[in-house]
């Protein structure tokens, strides 16, 4: 069966899927062990195709048994299995942690969206391992129509921010289609290894700077890579809190996989970084993209949105050092991926629990958390000094190796905008957590008799023991980054980027 | 250098973090103070352990996990982190004691809380001490800064919340924005992190990257208290005492001087410093701290205020003596963590003990004091007198040590800035010892029921200030440990 | 100019595409009614399908279904040797067949959002939406 | 905004002008896109599948992935729309309208209140206007030919235009035409919401679902040629009916969500009054 993996971590969820809509209509119960039991199989699928990618290399799954270029098939390798394996495990976890939060904000439409929120596991998934430049495209479309319906359940806000999301989403996708279109009006391939075989006589051409161009542009928007991140914020503030922890974690970070594969796979580091030479500006982009993420970041007093705002920061952590152009920057770039999906995915739950418990996360209503939910505030913290980058949580490491990048390809100010939005993030959690530490001031000076105790109203357990298998996760992979790196991310990179 | 594999440091770290859970779920005050303890005395009995072997010359190394090449988590006992872990986890056992005492006669609010991130802030000092190359050691750095957080804002007011905000600000601030970068540029210029006897920059850079980086370590490590980035320290003076006496005066700013002195001797190497002729700006530094810490000291009417510009002042010492780079200099300053922390705990248990009994905490309100305290302001005489360097207290060894390196390294200027920052110690201390003896004490400062503090706060600094005096006779360990360090660092027997 | 002129009728399929998608990015972000923006949306995604399909075209061919007999599976050998400039492209007709489909979805979806939209604000004009919100 | 737009569009559209002096001209049969990918498929469709509509093997079976997850596009977007819109509200608070099929009388219900069972009376929106007579019955009349023509398209898509896609949409059609002839309830009655809604997914299964038997069978997934001794016949020609197969699933499917997604729109998600 193992030879099957591929096919099966998608197959998987998508008859899922699509099970659940049906048994929706007949038993609502039935909904929620299926979905986890899809998840799990995709996951232990990912897994597996990672061991087995560890140990065998690329392995190429041809759909439909066609060889491609004609048909579609699946490239396999180090990169995508790493992402692969990322994005099932945090969908798998965030879905039995967001049980009691849908039940509350979603009374009625559980089905539907335990049906929605399997697709768009499905379409990440797909995006990550295909190899095809057009059904990457298909997959993309699942993946923002199921986030479009699921970001539109939130509050009264939601369904206009979710709108404008997907104004510029539906360009992100159209610029990328378009090219796609581009590419295969000179090479005649839908193909990425097949388009990257033939591109090397056309670098010169207009049309493949135009496509890559137009492409990347399209990422961008879907990533909410700065300036083009308006839609962001809005749209993950006002969502329900199971979805905002699925997405938010997770498909910026495939936004960005996506580019990392442009770069590598389709248009080869040759094109991107020697004969186009546009990564300085890219990285002076990042750098600007770092700054105001950090900036809006600290004119917010609402904690979700302030974690928007970091979102985009981080996007600018990965696009730059993806755009640094040596080994040590990628290595970052797709160490971060991983590290930033566990961050967001443990910074977005602690928000769920907050919001199942005080319907309510601006600044005001977080006064006196640390007594009312000690436990979901202890995840909190870790995942704060996972962003902030202190170790041993794997922040620290990923950024450690996109300064270390930064340093090599002598961007400076590339590494002064890491070290400055570490230090934003310091007053931004601390912020938070002063404010979770101290309230109530009330009656209480000095010393010598203790304090009215709230009543501790903690998260029920469901929703803490996935949060803390995110906390240690952040630890966990900290400690283990040296193989993450050795054994995955070192494959993943081709030789050629010294 | 002979070096055995012993997972010994790592349980050494880990047995206080460990205790966490325990203490969190103990029942009552009395199963959770003894976990504590359990909890102490294990890990100084680890701790202890390793001594022999450490003084055969021997090392003791464990790596945890390795993330790149020369950058790992790993641990490496030697002489020097054996001083520091040997002072440190010491004075746990007779903080804890107090801590007991202090925390229950001032019925303190969320007393697990507090164990808790004693017991953390304890393995993360350990950690610092035991660590084998610079990764480990800004992480535990890191450790410690968070875990002194809730303990530095424990009253949870208005006052505890800006200070709290200080300490963050310089500490995080300083490590990440300067310390970080440091290492990350020292890394990729050497490619490696380890310590070094001779360091591991030597002959990677040109003279001014050196000195940006040498500039970049030591004020990094903010939590040594060298000015400009000191505010933190008597701002940090809000926490209740205990805190004040084992973070403030030994574990976290002896911390930051211990990271200071490791850099200096194991990312530089003395040789690079002396090449470069660096040492001469550590000394500017240092005397300005020393000298400036010194008088502000003088000026101050809160009691654990003066202690911590006096701490402020100690501090610079230490770092002085490694930027003299000379055998005696070096000496005097490892030797000066264990006195000093020995000298500036007794002195800060006092302080703790006045306010439980009394309430007070500004000099001028301690007139007579002593007549009513006679225990507790006996040992604050010795402090004040082993902080002052005279006999017969162990903090005489370091400054004679010092003026000796500063003679050995023609340093006439520092041999002044040494005697007078003696005297402004004297004249800082002995008004205060003076007046609580010698002056009637006023009627309407004390009501007649005071008396000496609970036993729990009087026994420990009672025994700190015994060993300040008995250190003056018999400063082994510490000084040998302290020679080893410095023979295997500068090739030269003492 | 004749050049220009050549050119442009030579490629004049591309021109037609671009202004079209040209008119399609204004009135997705120039617009000021939600509807309008969706009408644009639809523009551009249309521009593309026409952009593909206009790539496929070659000049001479037919529709690509081979010529076959009907119902006989004795198809004769001279039958089954096809000439590939015969029939147009197939390749960019299937994948428009999938970009239509996505554009219908993505139409649907966004008809939802706005009614959902208009249930709460009672207007599609963003600016006055806008307002509503800051009134808040 | 509006300066902006107009700006970044004239951007855009120079960039991509510019590239188009790299293009080959418009029907230029030597072009990259007609010379690499596209001979193939038009030479070996025919012996790889028996299909002599080169795009409907393409689609089904070349590339029949990307139809799979354009399938699923379509079930997402009903289901979206229903997730975005559907309110389950049992009785709308206030008055119903019946009317009396035969005496043409509207009667007014008050809430609460019931009509005795019978026959006579139907259910009428609140904004009801009497039926054209002349649309109603060729309505009534065109609405079987399409259906069959929906089915025609489905099963034809072999040999000509067509297939899952176009038939389905004909199909889907063909209901909505009875809902604007008529009213919504009408097309609801011929047409259950749950029913509608199992239906759409069960069609995307049904694509998929052969897909994975493939799989079970120990071929990779969506290679018909798997089925072969499933239907008895040579694995050519099963790639040829496992192409029928799953244009069947593709019909169902985009039916049944155009079917939903129309009924969601136009009743505001309240399923009961539509346009």
């Amino acid at each position: 069966m193992s030879q099957q993996y591929p096919a099966l971590l998608i197959i998987v969820p998508l008859l899922s899927a699509l099970l659940i809509s049906i048994t929706g209509w007949i038993n609502k119960r039935l909904c929620f062990p299926i979905a986890v039991a899809a998840l799990a199989v995709s996951a232990y699928s990912c897994i597996g195709l990672l061991l087995r990618v560890v140990d065998e290399g690329v392995i190429v799954y041809r759909l439909g048994g066609w060889d491609p270029p004609m048909g579609i098939a699946y490239y396999v390798d180090h990169l995508n299995a790493l992402v692969l394996v990322v994005v099932s495990v945090v969908a798998l976890i965030n879905l039995i942690g967001s049980k009691k939060s849908i039940e509350l904000e979603m009374p009625g439409k559980t089905a539907p969206f335990y049906a929605l929120y399997v697709l768009q596991v499905t379409g990440l998934l797909g995006v990550v391992v295909t190899g095809d430049a057009f059904n990457l495209y298909v997959l993309l479309e699942i993946t923002a129509l199921s986030g479009y319906a699921m970001l539109a359940m939130g509050d009264d806000r939601a369904p206009l921010s979710t709108l404008n999301y997907l104004y510029i989403g539906t360009i992100g996708a159209c610029f990328y289609l378009l090219g796609v279109g581009y590419l295969y009006i000179v090479t005649g391939s839908l193909n990425m290894v097949d388009i990257a075989n033939i591109l090397p006589p056309l670098y010169e051409s207009k049309a493949v700077l135009a496509a890559f161009i137009i492409c990347l542009v399209g990422v961008w928007l879907k990533m909410a890579f700065f300036p083009l991140h308006a839609w962001l914020p809005n749209a993950y503030t006002h969502a329900p809190s199971a979805a905002s922890s699925l997405i938010a974690p997770l498909v910026t970070k495939v936004m960005i996989y996506v580019m990392i594969r442009l770069i590598l796979t389709v248009f080869t580091p040759e094109f991107t970084f020697n004969i186009l030479a546009i990564s300085e500006p890219i990285v002076w982009l990042a750098v600007v993209a770092i700054f105001m993420g950090a900036i809006l970041a600290l004119a917010e007093r609402n904690l979700k949105k302030m974690l928007t705002y970091i979102i985009v920061a981080e996007v600018g952590y990965m696009v730059g050092g993806a755009w640094l152009g040596n080994r040590l920057g990628m290595t970052g770039a797709i160490l971060h991926i991983v590290n930033d999906a566990l961050m967001t995915l443990c910074a977005f739950m602690v928000v769920s629990n907050v919001a199942y418990k005080l319907k309510g996360y601006a600044f005001d209503d977080l006064k006196g958390l640390f007594r009312k939910m000690p436990f979901t505030m202890g995840a909190f913290v870790v995942a704060a000094l996972s962003m902030i980058g202190v170790p041993p949580t794997c922040g620290f490491f990923s950024k450690w190796y996109l300064i270390s990048g930064a340093i090599q390809s002598g961007q400076y100010a590339f590494m002064v905008a890491l070290l400055f939005s570490s230090l934003v993030n310091v007053v931004l959690f601390f912020r938070v957590i002063e404010i979770c530490f101290y309230e109530p001031f009330s009656d209480h000076h000095g010393h010598g008799h203790d304090h009215h105790a709230e009543p501790m109203a903690e998260a029920p357990v469901s929703m803490l023991v996935p949060l803390y298998v995110v906390a240690g996760g952040l630890i966990l992979v900290g400690i283990y980054t040296s193989d993450i790196v050795n054994y995955v991310i070192e494959f993943a990179i081709p030789k050629s980027i010294l | 250098m002979e070096t055995i594999t012993s997972i010994k440091p790592l349980l050494a770290v880990l047995v206080s973090l460990l205790v966490t859970p325990l203490l969190v779920s103990s029942r009552t005050p009395n199963v959770r103070e003894a976990w504590t303890f359990v909890a102490a005395i294990a890990k100084f009995l680890i701790v202890l352990s390793m001594l022999p072997t450490i003084l055969k010359g021997t090392e003791i190394v464990y790596t945890v996990a390795e993330f790149l090449p020369g950058a790992a988590i790993k641990f490496r006992v030697d002489s020097f982190g054996m001083l520091f872990a040997l002072v440190s986890s010491s004075l746990w056992i007779i903080t804890t004691v107090y801590s007991i005492g202090y925390m229950r006669g001032l019925k303190e609010h969320s007393q697990t809380r507090y164990f808790c991130f004693f017991a953390i802030a304890l393995s993360a000092t350990i950690g610092v001490a035991f660590s084998a190359n610079l990764l480990t050691l800004y992480l535990f750095y890191e450790i410690l800064s968070l875990a002194t957080y809730p303990l530095v804002c424990h009253h949870q007011d208005h006052e505890a919340r800006s200070s709290g905000r200080k300490y963050l600000l310089y500490i995080v601030g300083t490590s990440i924005g300067l310390a970080l970068p440091a290492m990350l540029i020292s890394y990729n210029l050497a490619g490696t992190l380890e310590f070094g006897n001779q360091g591991f920059l030597a002959g990677t850079a040109s003279k001014p990257l050196i000195g940006l980086l040498l500039f970049m370590f030591i004020f990094g490590f903010a939590k040594a208290a060298i000015m400009p980035f000191h505010s933190w320290l008597p701002a940090a003076m809000v926490a209740p005492t205990p805190v004040s006496a084992l973070l403030h005066a030994v574990a976290v700013v002896k911390v930051g001087v211990f990271s200071v002195v490791r850099v200096l001797t194991g990312v530089f190497g003395t040789d690079l410093l002396l090449s470069f002729d660096l040492g001469s700006i550590i000394l500017v530094v240092c005397s300005f701290t020393i000298l400036v810490g010194s008088l502000i000291a003088l000026s101050q009417d809160g009691l654990k205020r003066m202690l911590a510009f006096s701490t402020i002042a100690q501090l610079s010492y230490i770092v002085l003596g490694i930027g003299l780079l000379s055998p005696k200099g070096l000496t005097g300053g490892m030797l000066h963590i264990a006195m000093h922390a020995f000298g500036k705990i007794t002195l800060f248990f006092c302080a703790g003990a006045i306010f439980v009994a009394t309430g007070k905490k500004n000099i001028s309100e301690m007139i007579g004091i002593g007549r009513r305290m006679p225990i507790t302001m006996g040992a604050f005489f010795i402090g004040a007198l082993s902080i002052t360097g005279l006999p017969p207290c162990g903090g005489f060894w370091s400054k004679w040590y010092l003026l000796l390196g500063s003679l050995e390294a023609n340093q006439m200027a520092i041999v002044v800035v040494l005697l007078l920052s003696s005297f402004l110690n004297a004249c800082y201390f002995m008004p205060i010892v003076y007046k609580a003896f010698f002056c009637k004490p006023e009627d309407s400062l004390f009501e007649n029921k005071v008396r000496e503090a609970p036993v729990c706060c009087v026994v420990p600094l009672v025994i700190t200030a015994v060993i300040s005096i008995v250190f003056l006779f018999y400063p082994e360990p510490f000084l040998e440990l302290a020679t080893m360090t410095v023979s295997r660092i500068m090739g030269v027997q003492i | 100019m004749g050049d220009l002129l050549q050119i442009i009728v030579a490629k004049y399929n591309y021109w037609i595409y671009i202004t079209l998608m040209m008119i399609g990015l204004y009135a997705m972000i120039g617009k000021n009614n939600l509807v309008k923006k969706i009408v644009g949306m639809s523009i551009f995604q249309t521009a593309i399908i026409l952009f593909y399909v206009s790539i496929g075209v070659k000049k001479g061919a037919t529709i690509p279904i081979l010529e076959h007999g009907h119902g006989e599976h004795g198809h004769s050998a001279a039958a089954l040797i096809v000439h590939a400039v015969d029939y147009v492209n197939p390749l960019p007709h299937v994948l428009m067949l999938t970009a239509i489909v996505v554009g219908v979805a993505t139409l649907g979806v966004a008809l939802a959002l706005a009614i959902k939209v208009h249930n709460r604000f009672n207007t599609l004009e963003e600016d006055e939406i806008l307002a509503q919100i800051r009134e808040k | 905004m509006k300066i902006i737009g107009l700006i970044i569009a004239i951007l855009t559209g120079v960039l991509l002008l510019s590239a188009t002096a790299d293009f080959p001209i418009f029907g230029d049969p030597d072009s990259p896109a007609s010379t690499h990918l596209s001979p193939y498929y038009i030479e070996k469709t025919m012996e790889d599948t028996s299909v002599p509509n080169i795009v409907t093997a393409v689609l089904a079976d070349y590339r029949g992935y990307d139809t799979m997850y354009e399938t699923a596009v379509i079930f997402t977007a009903g289901l979206a729309c229903f997730i975005i819109l559907r309110i389950f509200v049992r009785e709308e608070p206030g008055d119903r309208l019946y009317r009396h099929v035969l005496t043409g009388v509207t009667v007014r219900v008050k809430e609460g209140a019931k009509l005795p069972p019978s026959d006579d009376f139907e259910r009428i929106d609140t904004m009801w206007t009497p039926p054209d007579l002349i649309i109603k019955t060729v309505c009534r009349l065109l609405i079987p030919f399409i259906q069959l023509f929906g089915l025609y398209v489905i099963a034809h898509g072999h040999h000509s235009p067509g297939g899952g896609f176009q038939g389905g949409v004909i199909l889907g059609a063909s209901i909505i035409l009875l809902a604007i002839s008529t009213d919504l309830r009408t097309a609801v009655q011929r047409m259950r919401e749950k029913v509608d809604a199992i239906l759409c997914p069960v069609g995307v299964i049904i694509y998929a679902g052969t897909g994975a038997l493939c799989i079970l069978f120990g071929f990779n997934f969506l290679d018909y040629s798997a089925l072969a001794p499933l239907l008895h016949v040579d694995p050519i020609t099963a790639r040829s009916h496992g192409i029928l197969i799953v244009e069947i699933g593709v019909g169902i499917a985009v039916m049944c969500t155009m079917i939903w997604i129309y009924n969601i729109l136009s009743s505001g998600g309240k399923y009961d009054e539509g346009l």
